[in-house]
């Protein structure tokens, strides 16, 4: 188990990956959300975790479960919208579960944590086309790596990689039941969700950080 | 994309100094994206703000004042306001007789608005909130997000904050603020998409003989799209729908609005509104009031929607009673 | 062309049933496209009354009521109205006290509104003509039709109207409009031009980078093009070329207006606005009151104008003083 | 001379041709227009000497000075801007030049009140890019040609045309001094004034009448 300070850095590592990600995926998000919401999304979530990822400072002293709660936080005060509270209510909510320190275990009941908090903020559950379909099966594949098939993070975080890609495929056929799109009825079959999209790029960078 | 702004990321700032410029009886609350009445909290009155992303001006802050609103707090471009500056929101405009948020129906305004009224009833304050959900487009039903609020929202503005200048206590305001929810239908359609600051091109392509049917306000593509129609044929089809839902009898007394959507000539609204009354004449049902204008806009989008209230004697008297806000004045 | 109507021929005949079927106040001339005043002529009363051309709702009737103007003639779609039409709006409103016109200086509308001057004074009324000409875009000469009145045509409705219902007799109510008229100044432009309804596609193509200084309301080209700027770049400009017309000194007192097109989302009006003002501030001139929204409109242009009116105490009075009309009120 | 039936007749045909000229000139007309006033000339156009056409049945009884009065007054109130004053006072003053029947004499005397009122209605001289431009040729060529050049008025007619086109042409490079283009200042040149324009076709549509 890594000491506190380089759990810290890890995470600040996989912050600046996720917004730096998000900063180059925000036009595609935006497109997405054109087609069935407010073309907002991309906007939405470069704002929110560029804002966060320049509290590198800030965070500098904060043990690594203060660190993502500070990053839910700063997401609730600047994204807005429905991922505002989605996103950021749930990180800081599942942050509870990291405070003695990130484990593979903590990591498992994190995952649940957040995936439980957005499921009830949101009232979606799996086929409403939104981020849940992305998460469920994840955060499931994960879970289950860890804690049945006894793989290490690293390998359980590829197959939850894996999974969400999915989960990400299945919003496409399907109708919208929340969130925006739910508005146009039959007319959002046939496209992606921007916000089960954005989940899966989350968790292509946590990997790609802690590949690293 | 041509606009009149500066930078996108600079729209919703430069635009609320503004209006404070223009309407100095306006204040903003330092370090947030809040306008409030000058005078909020105003002594011994319930609160009624509202608030939701910006682009649909003159919604919100453009209903702050007497007779209407207290607090406006606006989000990025149709994005809606964050948790904490709704809060100041409620904080600021509280006297201790508590606040009616008036939200209209989508998940992250609703959310928002919920995490804010926990946040203030920690802090001791009263909450309440009313959900609009008016728009007949969209179905209704238990497993889905619902109804959208739109343009009838406006009528909830008025109408609660009439109550609440009335003296009316935070029970009856918003009372009277889910009366005018049961009682309010819209349907709205869009000629040509809108162009946001960020996005800099078209939310959704519209044929040059297309329209959409059902749009909401966020430049969201409608529930239908539909050949290009005539006004009349437009204002049928908008008008049929809204009047079906609510379900009127003869003889009943209505407020109708027709609302632009930003990019409409406002003569293009009278059409609308010619056959709006022509309809509800053709029907026996009775105009109290109709309003014609840019009420709850998309940017630039050039459509409009028909909005129809059932009126009984205490919402015509709330809906005469005086406002006088930037976007709305009403004399007695 | 995609628009809110039934047909190009009809769309100012089916405005304007639409209008009085919102506002019952009004009152359309039979077999005229000319609105009154419900209760013109006003007894004891000098009339003021405007006209031109339809296209820049709410400009002219929506400025109809009391305060403001009793009579308002439309003509087609930026063609100012037959004299006859004229002369029937200056014969219904003229309650033996006299009749003011309002006119801006184009020559149609002159030389119409000469027309039906000369008609109704062989009837026995009393008939004055202000002609506006307040837009600095266009050069001032004897040899040329001289300058374009645009949007600052309202504050002289305004300030003649409230002179009219003070009771001012017609000298009086001529000499009002004539000193606003000599104190304000107004430049516009556009980012896109418009679409008529009879020609179905822009009046002038601009490219995606390029804007038009100077325009008048008519979706006529401007003075200039100009490469795409900023929001406060354009503003800057606008208002440098009113302030040094207007020639103003340190210390003094002006009403702003910052007029939209009809396709300008009040967002950016708003941040048109804050320049203005900071401008305004810089060079030490006080401002009294800022107008902002759609006045005086050309269809669905977007675009904006900037004006300002030089005030005294005379002239605040008059603005400030009561009007009730669908496109303006002013509360006491 | 013809009697006052023929003359009546020949006024209804001439009538008839310059509505149907003008409606189908009326996008050529606005096109004009667009480019340097406000895109309404044509429709200004056809409405009002569509106007005056419908009313053959009204002028079955009247003198032909009369009828050509009645197109004067029906263009006063049905075209409104700038040209039916023009138009349709000028037509109407004019029309008195007429009362003693049309003959070559009289009809020069039409053309010159006719002319001399629209430039004191409008105050336009030669130059200021108006239909002035089409009028003071066509005018002078068709004054000289009868009253000096002796020739019939079917020649001179022709040779009003001939000098009318060239007026028009003559707006073109010019700056406008009156009307809308005026406001455009130095950006009129290289355009060609609609009511000009408008004029030429008229005169064009009396030529081919009394061809017939
Ligand atoms: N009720 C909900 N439950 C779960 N996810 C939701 C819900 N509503 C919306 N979302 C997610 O949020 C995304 C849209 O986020 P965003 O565009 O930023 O907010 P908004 O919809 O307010 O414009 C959707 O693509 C969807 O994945
Ligand atoms: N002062 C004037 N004197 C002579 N002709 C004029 C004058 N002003 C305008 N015109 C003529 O009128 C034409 C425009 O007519 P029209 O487009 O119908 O009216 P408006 O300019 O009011 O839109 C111009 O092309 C010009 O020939
Ligand atoms: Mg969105
Ligand atoms: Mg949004
Ligand atoms: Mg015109
Ligand atoms: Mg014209």
């Amino acid at each position: 188990m890594a000491d506190a300070e380089t759990q810290r850095e890890a995470v600040l590592d996989a912050l600046d990956n996720v917004a730096e990600r998000l900063a180059e995926e925000k036009e595609y998000l935006t497109d997405l959300d054109s087609a069935i919401g407010d073309a907002d999304h991309g906007a939405n979530m470069e704002r929110g975790f560029g804002k966060a990822a320049d509290k590198r400072e800030e965070f500098a002293e904060m043990e690594p479960n203060e660190v993502v709660k500070n990053v839910g936080t700063t997401l609730i005060s600047n994204v807005g919208g429905a991922s505002g509270p989605l996103y950021g209510g749930s990180i800081m909510f599942a942050s509870q579960e990291l405070e003695g320190g990130i484990t593979a275990e903590t990591s498992v009941a994190f995952a649940e944590a957040y995936l439980d908090k957005v499921k009830d903020r949101g009232g979606a559950q799996v086929g409403a086309k939104t981020m849940v379909d992305a998460l469920v099966p994840a955060v499931h594949t994960y879970k289950k790596s860890i804690e049945q098939d006894d793989l290490p993070p690293l390998e359980a975080l590829a197959k939850a990689v894996d999974a969400a890609e999915r989960g990400v495929a299945f919003t496409v056929p399907i109708k919208a039941l929340k969130g925006r799109a739910s508005f146009l009825d039959w007319r959002s079959v046939g496209h992606q969700d921007p916000g089960a999209t954005s989940t899966l790029f989350i968790l292509e960078e946590l990997l790609e950080t802690a590949e690293e | 994309m041509k606009k009149l702004i500066n930078e996108p990321g600079a729209v919703v700032d430069e635009m609320l100094d503004g209006m404070v410029a223009a309407h100095p009886e306006l204040r903003r609350l330092d370090g947030t994206n809040v306008l409030v009445r000058g005078d909020a909290p105003v002594d011994g009155k319930v609160a009624v703000v509202s608030g939701g992303g910006s682009g649909h001006e003159p919604t919100h802050a453009g209903y702050l004042g007497e007779g209407m609103l207290d607090g406006a707090a606006a989000g990025e471009v149709f994005t809606s306001p964050t948790a904490d500056q709704l809060n100041e929101m409620i904080q600021a405009t509280d006297a201790g007789e508590g606040v009616l948020c008036v939200v209209k129906n989508y998940e992250g305004d609703v959310m928002n608005f919920d995490t804010a009224a926990e946040m203030a009833a920690m802090e001791g304050v009263e909450v309440e909130q009313v959900v609009v959900n008016d728009d007949v487009a969209v179905e209704d039903s238990l497993y889905t997000s619902g109804r959208r609020g739109v343009a009838g929202t406006i009528f909830v503005h008025k109408c609660a904050g009439a109550k609440a200048a009335a003296g009316g206590d935070l029970e009856a305001v918003t009372a009277v603020a889910e009366k005018v929810v049961d009682n309010v239908r819209t349907m709205g359609m869009a000629l040509t998409s809108c162009v946001t600051p960020e996005k800099g091109e078209p939310t959704f392509d519209l044929g040059e003989d297309e329209i959409e049917l059902g749009i909401g306000i966020h430049g969201e593509p409608g529930t239908e799209r539909a050949d290009i129609m005539s006004a009349d044929e437009i204002t049928e089809h908008l008008t049929e729908n809204v009047l079906d839902d609510l379900e009127l009898d003869e003889g009943e007394e209505v407020v109708t609005m027709v609302n632009g959507m930003g990019g409409t000539p406002l003569s293009e609204l009278y059409i609308v509104n010619r056959k709006l009354q022509s309809i509800l004449d053709d029907r026996g049902i009775e105009t109290w009031d109709a309003w014609v204008g840019d009420y709850m806009t998309s940017l630039d989008m050039m459509g409009c929607s028909v909005s129809v209230l059932r009126v009984d004697d205490e919402l015509k008297e709330l809906l005469g009673a005086p406002a006088e806000t930037p976007g709305l004045t009403v004399t007695e």
